[in-house]
């Protein structure tokens, strides 16, 4: 299991290949669902230009482990994964990974969105969204389900 | 006792700090610490999140001398 | 869209970043949800040695644009990747890999697992399972739900 | 009248052939040509599936000259 919280721009994809490339899984893996959040130009029809990611150093971290130890207990997992960017960042630019391995892509699927839905709803990060038309903290999350 | 307090995002900006250290009596709830904090620094703020020792509590949990209280808005990431 | 049937083995992340690199979405997807289906060393606990698909060329294909368009219909989405591998397949190769691009989560979340379960349902693709004791086709897919 | 079947998979294996051009008479339904297979095949086959022209059809329905007609066991893709 790997949390992080990355503070410079990452790929979510190249991480997946570097962090399956050190597991000790092959052959018992068949399922590995994973979702990428990802800098978006507009939201609620504003214009953005770039989004500035405050977390709660600690707290953070410890909350996304209290949320996968849930996945862990619920569903048979393999392995997780999850990073989280903050800071600055740009259009484009990753913000969030989560992915999960399992045998059997029920338990990948589930966990994987569920992982997802928990982090919104209460892992500590808050987005402050420069538009064109001045700066603002985003209020809300759009729902999930 | 004392107490750390920390704020963040909006209500971190509203507060005009980050974080401070407040004096505070024996059997005061988190609840009863944010509507003393409120009154003080006389502002409103809705739908506060609370946690106490970087977990989220009830707004009747009971803080104890040196906890670290953090109270910020709705949490907006992923 | 890209539907592809793939004859040598592929690394699933790998081809996610090329397929996103050649989109024109940047700014307007927010959600990227992803799954992949890789060769276990075990089913129905049977020891797998290798595996070999065979497919229906020509419906194989059309039934999975037939599910993607459906997704299409269903949802919003902004781009689907299918890449499904067939003949013999070793133990950690990936056989399958499902990705939509969508502004929201709800979208992306949902078409990925619904057109999975149809590909598994319905897409005219057949396992033959060689293991320790011997060659047998395998006759049914594991639950989803 | 003529129509080409394909197998696959483990019926491929059952029918000893991946495909062949059978003649049969007009107005008869996909199920009926898969039952008089059976039949001169001697074989049993439960669970087929069964697709026209690279779509799948119900089991009534009615072949014309030159389809494309497919039998094969539930797929296990994915």
């Amino acid at each position: 299991m790997l949390i992080e919280i990355r503070k410079e721009a990452f790929n979510a994809y190249a991480e997946m290949q570097y962090y399956l490339d050190e597991l000790d899984i092959d052959g018992q893996y068949g399922a590995t669902a994973s979702f990428v959040g990802t800098m978006r130009d507009f939201n609620e029809d504003k214009n953005i230009t770039s989004l500035t990611l405050e977390y709660y150093p600690g707290m953070t971290e410890k909350h996304l482990e209290t949320i996968v130890n849930g996945a862990i207990e619920k569903w048979n997992l393999l392995d997780v994964l999850i990073l989280h960017r903050v800071g600055k960042i740009k259009i484009a630019e990753d913000i969030v990974l989560v992915a999960t391995w399992s045998a059997h892509r029920k338990d990948a699927f589930e966990s994987c969105r569920v992982i997802m839905e928990q982090l919104k709803s209460g892992a500590p990060f808050w987005k402050k969204e420069e538009t064109t038309t001045g700066v603002k903290w985003v209020e809300k999350n759009t729902p999930g389900f | 006792m004392q107490v750390s307090v920390k704020y963040f995002a909006s209500l971190r900006e509203l507060m005009g700090e980050a974080s401070s250290v407040i004096d505070i009596e024996e059997n005061i709830s988190v609840s009863e610490l944010w509507q003393s904090i409120l009154e003080s620094k006389k502002v409103v703020f809705d739908n506060v999140m609370m946690a106490v020792n970087m977990e989220y509590v009830k707004s009747e949990h009971q803080l104890k001398s040196g906890d670290e209280v953090a109270f910020f808005p709705p949490v907006t990431g992923g």
